[in-house]
């Protein structure tokens, strides 16, 4: 596989109009997608998930960093940005926000055709990316407003909008968070089905780590705007070495579960990001000591940990405590 | 409330004053490029009459340098001399603030004790029978003209009945006093405080139920219901302390009208207030009187302004920076 | 011993476009000390419920059958006995924090209130009402100083924390937690869960969890009941019921929830074609026929009701046999 | 597919908005008060646009009319008696409908041309230009409208097109804020955002997006800002401001007011152009919330989640 998307030292802060001054939304990203992948960006809300994806898409300006797509440096001027945005598509965790309540379903994917001058016969490319997303027969929903269909719908009926580009990045914002349990599946089915047939590559963000089990090749954990663990969807999923991804899968609820590991305090305030190892005031090894007893505690507290890659590159943590094991 | 929020309001409205200053100085000097022509339209003065008017008015120097001395004039609360009376204009006000303050407020005050309780009823019974009638009332009354309202009154209860007196602020040459006077002003004061009430009433009755309204599908409510309250008392205790802060800016920025609000139902009952002084200023035209009333209404407006703002922080704990 | 108890529960919503039939029949009930989750999509009925035992529907709506709380049949009280019985037999803990608590009153005010209007002196302000806000907030894993904070203060964890006291203000025999977790995160989701199921041991209570995340039940219920378009699907023990469920809608249900980790579900999302039925038009026969992969041609016109399989155990579908 | 490459979007979205237009139409008929608002305006409107067909000219001259009989009570000849100067009370309320709704559409116009600019370009662009727009809005806010009204037209010389400005000028800021405010919704709407990620430039966005979405709500402040400039006129007229050759309501009730109409009692002279001002501006309001209803975005959403 190559690589399609490179993100390196990646920062969005903003000037918070309240107390504190600076919002380190995303504070020092470095990833990487490969062509036909599908990368689960995982975390709790605020951890800086959508704003990283926001960014590599321009709806949100980057402070610092650079992103290189398809061998190519992405330049930050409005016609550039355009020009990408026909490569790399997104779609919203809230799709009835998402459709213009006044435009029908026809107009609403066919508004990426008109944007960007696409060549060929404009009611067939829509019927087929209509159909594409599993809107059949296309034209029994092309006329239909947004509100005359279900959630389920207008979800792919945004899928329909991006793809009907042909962009070979699908950003995915939450795709399934505000859709019902029996639709999740469907939606996650279809978008596992458009990466193996056109080979497109998906970055989901999500907080359900079922959806990384259930579609994702890959995943990246976030922490307050930092990735604190990488690497292959199952591997890190089976054998999670940074202690807040554990935490995060302990609590994932199931009925016959591992020793719940429940982080105490709120979801953590990227305005105020802690000095040292940006987790430790949450750790469950600061907390139980194991820190302590592994003489760490002082690098815990005051050297900010950097993501360190296994000898084959494949996993990467973030942890003072952690001894990554040779993956070849 | 912090002092950061309370400043800021503050400095916010001194620069609205410093804007209506401006207004008031060139809509009347610039407007009209030379005031003294159209101000002085039919009158016979000579050059050198005019002259000493243009120095008495701050009309000579620049633009910029009348307006310094308009600024510094009225700082010191020289409005000038009204060309009507050739009184202080301040003086003038001053004299009519008060009977406008006692008719207006009282009007406001018992349209707001009135039309806030109508509307939370209308609001809460939604739908009800008694909700179509307070307000197609209250539009009702929202479409008339205030002072054809007056006149009517006028004719029916003054001039046709002879129950009020027909004008005035008290019986003339009366030379009464103690509670005989208070009655005597208090029988003048009723048909027109009846008419502004009425003028009011609509708008507190419309505003109080539609924010009962916007309140009546707040989770809140229904978690008072389950924890057993009165129906009455969610009312009371959680609707209408939500409902009321759109009100409570309403009813101070309607003070800010206090002053103003009056003017044609003054001149219909011959009310010696501020509405009267500002119809015969445009009968004139009395210039300086015009410019002082409408810098004393903005004032007020101001401050009424900034007392809702204030006050709405007071009681809303989600503003003000706390 | 049995505290609330659904007796052929029918709802029916009045709107511009028709009647909504909500509920079309539902019986539960639910034992003291005893956990019973209430699944099922939105639009299936399940909130519903939450505000029909306490009799919090809009005025015109129709309620058909009975519920009793305590033996007491709520629709049959007068309403000063229905008004006691609130916040006292049963308390809810609603969905969406930032909107149940009064915007412009203190969270401890609020408390105060439940406290105060179920106590027999009129004791607001006194130190035994404050002690025990103290004490709640502190149960629930407060500061008790937040007492004097308004709720656009607090986190959505800590809001969610002041409803869960607020709910236990008046020691109910039943807590009724609709959607409790879903707006939280998946960590605060976790903390408010333990706090539940912590609180439910005890005090002994009887708590009715209604939520659309089958997977937050399975941990926290002893029994589960599956809703569809009004109607209760399949119910049983909880393990039993994940284990092999009967109705075709409980099996998607559940394999919609992943469990991570089982080879089958890995790179395998699973659904169910179709979108939840529009409660004014519901299919004929059975409401899920249109949507199921089992139905066979009875299922479009003969409609099904729950058939017990075993004791504890009944499902509403053609290929469930009917026990002896 | 040959049903797909015969669709033809435009005449399909066309039918669609017919289909939802004539939808809104069928909602407002429904609507019975909003229906008798309407009927009772397009009743004035006519009477408005025939007056010189109903009663010449001539009957509002007091010089053509000095041979008739002064303080006429309603007869068969002055079917609303005559004034203080014989004039005809019913040629003066036919000729001042037209006055009062002039001034009330022409005035609105400009309010909601200059509230609707102001309002988009505060919303849209943000930033310094936002806050200079909204600072002066806040200021012609805060100001008294009514004296602002009377010193300025007190200014100015006294013209029907004067009045329609002062009113114009004066009543712009609270359509301003109202329409700023929506442009502001929708702009931090998820389908402003997904235009954007679609590639979509600045002029596409308010063409396609925000317009559509604000539009509703302009049009709904029309019928709301009409009654208003209604109002303002007749008072601005009863306090002697209005244009001396021209007949609104407002100036006979000054008229009839000054000439003691009331001492008199000649309630035909005062009474119809009042209760004319109550009928029109009663009608707007009627249907104007009940067009509001439909129009309005917010209410609809709010509807539609129920």
């Amino acid at each position: 596989m190559s690589e399609l998307l490179r993100l390196a030292g990646v920062h969005v802060t903003y000037q918070s109009s309240g107390r504190s001054g600076v919002v380190r939304a995303v504070d020092g990203i470095d990833l990487t997608v490969d062509r036909g992948e599908v990368l689960a960006l995982v975390g709790e809300s605020g951890c800086g998930k959508t704003t990283l994806i926001r960014a590599i898409i321009g709806l949100e300006p980057m402070t610092s960093g650079s992103i290189v797509f398809d061998g190519a440096t992405v330049a930050t001027g409005q016609r550039e940005l355009r020009r990408l945005r026909r490569r790399v598509q997104m779609i919203f965790q809230d799709p009835t926000g998402a459709l213009n309540p006044r435009a029908t379903i026809y107009e609403a994917v066919a508004e990426g055709i008109r944007i960007h001058g696409l060549a060929g016969p404009e009611p067939e490319l829509v019927a087929t990316a209509l159909a594409q997303a599993g809107l059949r027969p296309p034209e029994r929903y092309m006329p239909r407003f947004p509100h005359e269909v279900s959630g389920g719908q207008r979800q792919r009926v945004l899928i329909a909008g991006a793809m009907v580009l042909g962009p070979q990045l699908l950003l995915a914002d939450e795709p399934v968070a505000s859709l019902d349990a029996s639709v999740r599946g469907e939606i996650l089915a279809l978008m596992r089905v458009l990466v193996d047939t056109t080979g497109i590559s998906i970055v989901a963000v999500t907080h359900d780590l079922g959806l990384a089990w259930n579609i994702a090749d890959r995943i990246a954990v976030m922490y307050l705007g930092r990735i604190v663990e990488v690497g292959d969807a199952e591997e890190v999923l089976a054998d999670p070495l940074h202690p807040y991804t554990k935490a995060l899968l302990s609590v994932v609820p199931e009925a016959d579960r591992m020793e719940q590991q429940i982080l105490v305090g709120e979801t953590p305030d990227p305005a105020n990001v802690p000095s040292g190892c940006r987790f430790h005031p949450r750790c469950p090894l600061v907390a139980s000591g194991e820190a302590e007893r592994l003489g760490i505690i002082d690098r815990c507290r005051s050297v900010d940990v950097q993501l360190v890659a296994s000898p084959g590159g494949r996993r990467s943590v973030a942890c003072h405590a952690v001894r990554l094991p040779n993956d070849g | 409330m912090r002092a950061r929020f309370v400043v800021g309001k503050i400095l916010g409205s001194l620069a609205t004053l410093a804007f209506v200053l401006a207004v008031n100085f060139f809509l009347f000097r610039v407007v009209n490029d030379d005031p003294t022509g159209s101000l002085f339209r039919g009158r016979n003065l000579s050059p050198d009459q005019i002259q000493r008017r243009r120095e008495q008015f701050n009309l000579t120097g620049t633009k910029f340098e009348q307006f310094l001395a308009y600024l510094r004039q009225t700082a010191r609360g020289n409005l000038g001399d009204s060309f009507l009376s050739n009184r202080p204009v301040t003086t003038e006000i001053m004299e009519a603030v008060w009977p406008t303050l006692l008719l207006v407020g009282t009007a406001t005050v018992l349209a707001m004790l009135v039309g806030i309780p109508l509307g939370i009823h209308a609001g809460w019974k939604r739908r009800s029978r008694f909700d179509a009638a307070s307000t197609s009332f209250s539009m009702f009354t929202y479409s008339v003209p205030d002072f054809w309202l007056g006149m009517i009154l006028l004719a029916v209860f003054a001039v046709g009945l002879g129950w009020f007196p027909t004008g005035g602020f008290e019986d003339a040459g009366s030379n009464a006093t103690g509670v005989a006077a208070l009655l005597d002003q208090l029988h003048h004061m009723a048909l027109p405080a009846l008419t502004l009430m009425l003028a009011y009433i609509g708008e507190y009755v419309i505003v109080m139920r539609s924010s009962i309204l916007d309140t009546l599908n707040e989770d809140y409510l229904q978690l008072a219901r389950a924890k057993g309250l009165r129906d009455a008392d969610v009312r009371r205790r959680h609707a209408v302390p939500n409902a009321l802060l759109p009100v409570v800016s309403l009813t101070a920025l309607n003070f800010g009208f206090v002053l103003s609000g009056a003017i044609a139902v003054e001149a219909i009952f011959s009310w010696p207030g501020l509405g009267q002084a500002t119809l015969e200023a445009i009968r004139g035209p009395d210039f300086p009187m015009l410019q002082g009333l409408f810098l004393v209404f903005s004032i007020a407006a101001i401050l009424a302004n900034l007392i809702a703002d204030l006050l709405y922080a007071h009681l809303d704990p989600r503003v003000g920076g706390r | 011993m049995t505290i609330l108890e659904l007796r052929d529960l029918h709802v029916t919503y009045k709107s511009d476009r028709g009647d909504v039939p909500a509920v079309r029949g539902v019986d539960l009930a639910i034992a003291a000390g005893e956990t019973v989750g209430l699944a099922g999509e939105s639009g299936c009925g399940k909130s519903t419920i939450a505000g029909a035992v306490l009799r919090l529907l809009p005025r015109d709506t129709i309620v058909g059958g009975q519920v009793l709380l305590n033996g007491d049949d709520v629709y049959e009280l007068k309403p000063g006995r229905l008004r006691a019985v609130r916040w006292t037999a049963a308390a809810i803990v609603f969905q969406g924090a930032l909107h149940s608590l009064n915007p412009v009153r203190r969270v401890g005010e609020q408390i105060e209130e439940a406290i105060v209007l179920h106590s027999d002196r009129g004791d607001a302000g006194t130190h035994a009402v404050r002690d025990r806000i103290t004490g709640l907030l502190e149960r629930v894993g407060l500061r008790p100083d937040l007492a004097r904070s308004y709720p656009h203060q607090m986190s959505g964890g800590q809001r969610q924390r002041v409803l869960i006291a607020l709910a236990l203000a008046c020691e109910p025999d039943l807590l009724i937690a609709d959607e409790p977790t879903t707006a939280l995160d998946v960590m605060v989701q976790a903390q408010v869960l333990e706090l539940l199921a912590e609180l439910q041991r005890d005090r002994g209570l009887a708590l009715l969890f209604i939520t659309h995340d089958l997977s937050v039940l399975s941990t926290t219920c002893d029994r589960l009941a599956v809703m569809y378009a009004g109607r209760v699907v399949e119910e049983g023990r909880t393990v039993d019921l994940l284990k092999t469920p009967q109705h075709p809608y409980t099996r998607a249900l559940a394999r919609a929830f992943p469990t991570i980790g089982d080879p089958r579900s890995r790179m395998n999302p699973s659904g169910l074609g179709g979108d939840p039925p529009d409660p004014t038009h519901l299919p004929s026969g059975c409401p899920f026929h249109p949507r199921c992969d089992m139905a066979i041609e009875a299922c479009a016109t003969a409609d099904v009701l729950l058939r017990p399989i075993r004791p504890d155990r009944a499902a509403a579908c053609v290929h469930v046999a009917v026990s002896a | 597919m040959s049903d797909v490459a015969s669709y033809s979007p435009r005449t399909a979205a066309w039918a669609r908005r017919r289909r939802s237009f004539s939808d809104g139409i069928s909602r407002l008929r429904k609507d019975r008060v909003a229906m008798i608002g309407l009927v009772v305006l397009v009743g004035f409107v006519i009477m408005a646009l025939i007056a010189p067909w109903m009663s010449p000219r001539g009957g509002l001259s007091a010089v053509d009319s000095i041979n008739n009989p002064t303080w006429h009570p309603p007869s068969r000849d002055f079917p609303l008696g005559t004034d203080h100067l014989g004039r005809s009370v019913a040629a003066q309320f036919v000729w001042g409908s037209r006055v009062s709704l002039l001034v009330g559409f022409a005035a609105t116009v400009l309010t909601i041309t200059i509230g609707s600019l102001v309002g988009i370009s505060a919303g849209f662009f943000g930033g310094w230009t936002d806050a200079v727009l909204m600072r002066l809005t806040d200021w012609f806010l805060v100001i008294p409208f009514l004296p602002l009204a009377i010193v300025l037209a007190a200014v100015l010389d006294r013209s029907i097109w004067n009045i329609i400005l002062v009113i114009g000028v004066t009543s712009w800021p609270s359509t301003a804020r109202l329409i700023r405010a929506q442009v502001l919704t929708v702009k931090t709407r998820l389908y402003v955002d997904r235009a954007r990620a679609l590639g979509a430039s600045r002029p596409h966005i308010v063409a396609r997006h925000i317009l559509p979405n604000v539009a509703p709500l302009i049009l709904a402040s029309v019928t709301l800002a009409v009654p208003i400039a209604i109002l303002t006129e007749t008072t601005l007229a009863f306090l002697g401001l209005a244009d001396p050759t021209q007949n609104s309501w407002g100036k006979t009730l000054e008229e009839a007011f000054g000439a003691g109409a009331i001492g008199r009692n000649a309630w035909w002279y005062h009474f119809p152009a009042g209760l004319g001002i109550v009928a029109v501006v009663l009608a707007f309001t009627l249907f104007g919330r009940g067009l509001e209803e439909i129009l309005d975005p917010r209410l609809r959403e709010e509807g539609a989640r129920r």
